[in-house]
């Protein structure tokens, strides 16, 4: 983990949340996918916890974050940010997404908020040339993440609560098909989302193999070190600290 | 040459008076970026119990202004397996480690005050304070674990009551007195759940101010130590400028490092 | 109906659960901009003593994240010139009026309770009791007041206390506690100065919610009133939710008057 | 008093600190010099004491503060405010300064920082026919008012304390040639200041009579209607609250 001064060199503000490129390249060096920063959200000591944030893409010196339109008021002085300032972030924080080398159709699984954070494992992927399907659930499509955001070579799959895009309803209907396709699969959603999926490949492959899918946990962080004990969660076999083990977890190990 | 514990044999020197806190660098283990042992006067580990703890169920934080209430429910995996994982890493350290006892089954802490007198590694105990606890029985409990161990001995009052409990800490042994365990709140953490926790950041600064300056006023025979939202190079100054040999940082190592880095180098700095 | 006494045969029926706390508007006569008695439900006085205080030398003001420390001294201008100074203007509030007895000299707040009976304008009395009170001295001081009047009596307690005193003060008479005075500390003030005073504005919510959740869990047969940074509807709603039949709002009144207006009109808003 | 909502019409940024043009109708309308307006220092509940300023100039509709180049994040929330945003203000509190109807000569003393409390009062006394003379004393010549914020028919005296404008040194040098002109004197100063202004009355009229000389206390506010009781001070023979009696009192009241 490092902590450093990020310049904001561009600003998207798209349907109320905003997202903020940053050029932080001993940080975007070390980041990969599925592995948060944490990002002071404000100009002095209040509010004093950071917010956490999975970058939507990481390339060269550069990485971006989303900043969603909520109440918080932390976001709100961080979707307020313009270009020339610069952000205070520490990371990255714990272990991201692995694509092993034999994995030759990976599928993304995003629920809700959570797709955004698979965006940069998208990336990667398509980059090392494995087969990606994205597929997501939202509540409706304007909420859904765009698909000029997505690299071409990415099949994306849509389900919406309200049917205003893709399948109506929840994307447990496109699983079977889904499942039957990958020979890997990363998901960000949560628990709920991922109890669903964990039952869907049970019903697939009969067994939920170590190996097979893995899962961001859903949490935010305050030390990201391990010292807080705040992100202690009962995953793996014990009550762990899921800013050391995880974030990301083989789905077997948090079901 | 700054003693915490003059009064007691084996002393406990600090190069600067700037010392991490309980837990904040975990039992020693978790260094934010940027930040060594040796770059602090001193290392306090999270409060361990003789068995090992689940601790609290989540959420476990919530944000209040300027700071925090955590709760942990003194998470940890017991004294002996504390033990046996650190005891390498720590002799690596390079600065005095101590060892913070939770209070636990009646009996416990002078048990482990006493296996302690073992470990070469350890410079010194730090006994946490509940706030509701009773005068006698905090006097008895110090004076059990003074009489097994020659370790200096820092107690870490409540800072609602600490001038009440002052005076019976020292006269029990106490060598040195924290000032102090910010005040308990409820605040809804995310989700709603309603969390009890402890007060952490910087709003808890005029919490210890108010105990370190009654305490102070008491002028007794103990070191005192200021803790809870200290951040800034004034904090430090007013603290010390109160009465204190030495504060304890915490949160802001997790927060801001740099700033902690800054701040540990504290009278090293042509101007100050 | 709300009634914060309805054990006791004067009753003190509220038309909202939000009243104005002591001194929000002086001795109800300082309205700020917009705001008028009748919007709230009672209306309390600054702490009176039964002679004239000076109250404390400036500052008397410190700035907190989210917050302040505030010390007056119990500056007023003693008991028989509030009265006569306020009765005319008091027939004309409106609403009950509640006069807070300050602590003074054994017996004087007995003996202004006395004097109480014989004022027709006044419907309540509230009694602050300080965060070092012994337990045998509260309960006595209590049961002084009510031996000498039928009015409904509202104890004020500290929050940090506030559970370990309350059992005691309704069986010593009280019919409402309020929950509760925000814990004193100390900051600096601007120019330097060490300020001791007790914290207000948001930041005292945590301690408050603290008190009562406590508090509620001891099922006393007393009213309770959530005092100590109230702003919003959330919180409104959060201590009604935990068990308070009202709330108390201060600061907020200065502050923010429209905020304060808009609060006030709980329950005729069709959207809560 | 009333609350109201500002909107900033006009922002100027001058040696660090700025002056913020706010329209606000019903406040200018109410307001005289030497009576201030609270304002509310950020977006949320924090900080949340209101800042206290005392306008430059009220016209019409408009009114004008300036925000100084201090380290108080409240001012600096509202250095950072642009046109177009409004801002929460109560106002006014308690009573300004009034120029009598025989005033002739009126001479405005001010110290630091608060002579600039005095400039709403220049306009308005010039306005009214009154020949004004504004003494200054200020540590050196970029800290002071500058000639051109005030009206031409002002006389401007200027004492700086490094000597880089004006007479060298504290304005007691003045005061015998300033006070022998004038008919009537309006201060704004530290405390003491005052004595020292005081003391030069008497040494030149013999005695500090009431109705001679009117004095800003030098105060913040909080509730500013009487109810919080921090700005209570020993003034005009009691313990006063400054924002009932004041904050312009006479100054034989608070010497
Ligand atoms: C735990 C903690 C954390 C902090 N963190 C930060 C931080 O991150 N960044 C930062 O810039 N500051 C921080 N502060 C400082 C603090 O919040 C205030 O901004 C600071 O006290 C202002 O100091 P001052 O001396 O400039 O102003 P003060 O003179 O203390 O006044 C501030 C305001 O308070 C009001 N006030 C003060 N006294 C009175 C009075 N007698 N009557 C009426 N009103 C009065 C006025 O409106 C005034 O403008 C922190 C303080 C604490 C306790
Ligand atoms: C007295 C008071 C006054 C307030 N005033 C305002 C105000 O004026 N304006 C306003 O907008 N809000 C205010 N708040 C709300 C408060 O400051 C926070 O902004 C609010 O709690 C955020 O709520 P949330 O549920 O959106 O976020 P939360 O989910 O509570 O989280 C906020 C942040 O805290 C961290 N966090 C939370 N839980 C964890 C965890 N388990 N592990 C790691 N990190 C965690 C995360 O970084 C997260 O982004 C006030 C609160 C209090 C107590
Ligand atoms: C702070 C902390 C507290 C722990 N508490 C317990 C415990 O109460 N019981 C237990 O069996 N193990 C406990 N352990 C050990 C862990 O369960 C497990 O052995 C492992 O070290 C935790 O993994 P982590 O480092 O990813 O959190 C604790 C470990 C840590 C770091
Ligand atoms: C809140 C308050 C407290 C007072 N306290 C005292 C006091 O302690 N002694 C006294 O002689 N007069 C006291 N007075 C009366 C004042 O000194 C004086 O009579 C006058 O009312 C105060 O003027 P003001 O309203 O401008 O503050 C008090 C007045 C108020 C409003
Ligand atoms: S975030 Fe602090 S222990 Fe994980
Ligand atoms: S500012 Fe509140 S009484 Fe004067």
């Amino acid at each position: 983990m490092i902590q450093t001064k990020a310049h904001v060199v561009k600003r998207e503000s798209e349907r109320g949340h905003v997202i903020l490129t940053l050029k932080a390249a001993a940080l975007a060096m070390r980041l990969g996918p599925g592995q948060p920063i944490l990002v002071r959200p404000g100009p002095g000591l209040d509010p004093y916890l950071p917010r956490t944030f999975h970058p939507l893409s990481i390339q060269d010196d550069l990485l971006s974050i989303r900043i969603p339109p909520d109440a918080d008021r932390g976001h709100a002085w961080l979707r307020a940010r313009s270009v020339g300032e610069t952000l205070d972030c520490l990371g990255p924080v714990g272990r991201g997404f692995r694509i092993a080398a034999q994995a030759r159709r990976l599928l993304c699984l995003g629920e809700g908020e959570w797709a955004w954070t698979l965006l940069s494992l998208v990336e990667k992927a398509v980059a090392q040339g494995v087969a990606v399907t994205l597929a997501v659930e939202a509540t409706s499509a304007t909420r859904a993440i765009p698909a000029q955001r997505l690299p071409l070579a990415v099949e994306y799959r849509l389900a919406t609560v309200d049917g205003s895009r893709g399948r109506r309803g929840r994307i447990s209907t496109l699983l079977p098909e889904l499942l039957s396709w990958a020979d890997a699969v990363a998901a960000a959603g949560t628990m709920a989302f991922y109890q669903t999926l964990a039952a869907a490949i049970e019903e697939q492959r009969l067994l939920l193999r170590h190996g097979y899918a893995q899962a961001l946990y859903p949490s935010t962080f305050f030390c990201g070190v391990g010292a807080c004990q705040t992100c202690a969660r009962d995953v793996a076999g014990g009550r762990r600290r899921v800013c050391l083990r995880g974030p990301v977890f083989d789905l077997a190990d948090i079901v | 040459m700054l003693d915490l514990a003059p009064n007691n044999k084996r002393g406990l020197v600090l190069h600067s008076p700037i010392m991490v806190g309980s837990g904040g660098a975990g039992n020693g283990d978790c260094w934010p970026s940027g930040l060594t042992p040796d770059m602090f006067a001193a290392v306090v580990t999270h409060p361990v119990t003789l068995r090992p703890r689940r601790g609290s169920e989540p959420p476990r934080l919530a944000e209040l202004p300027a700071g925090f209430l955590l709760n942990t429910g003194d998470h940890n995996p017991g004294f002996r397996r504390l033990l046996d994982q650190h005891r390498t890493q720590w002799r690596r350290l390079g600065v005095p480690l101590i060892i913070s006892l939770a209070e636990g089954a009646p009996g416990d802490r002078a048990w482990m005050a006493e296996r302690l007198e073992e470990e070469p590694v350890v410079a010194g105990i730090e006994l946490p304070v509940r706030e509701d606890v009773n005068l006698g029985e905090l006097s008895a409990a110090i004076a059990a674990v003074r009489r097994v161990t020659t370790l200096p001995l820092l107690v870490k009052l409540p800072s609602t009551r600490a001038a009440h409990l002052a005076k019976a800490c020292v006269v029990a042994g106490a060598d040195a007195l924290v000032i102090g365990g910010p005040p308990p709140a409820v605040y809804p953490a995310s989700g709603q759940a309603l969390l009890e926790g402890v007060l952490g950041g910087p709003i808890a600064l005029p919490f210890t101010l108010r105990a370190l300056e009654k305490v102070a006023a008491l002028a007794l025979d103990a070191a005192l130590i200021a803790s809870g939202g200290i951040q800034r190079r004034q904090d430090v100054a007013l603290c010390l400028n109160m009465g204190a040999t030495a504060v304890q940082v915490r949160s802001l190592l997790w927060t801001d490092p740099a700033a902690a880095r800054a701040l540990a180098q504290w009278g090293q700095d042509p101007i100050e």
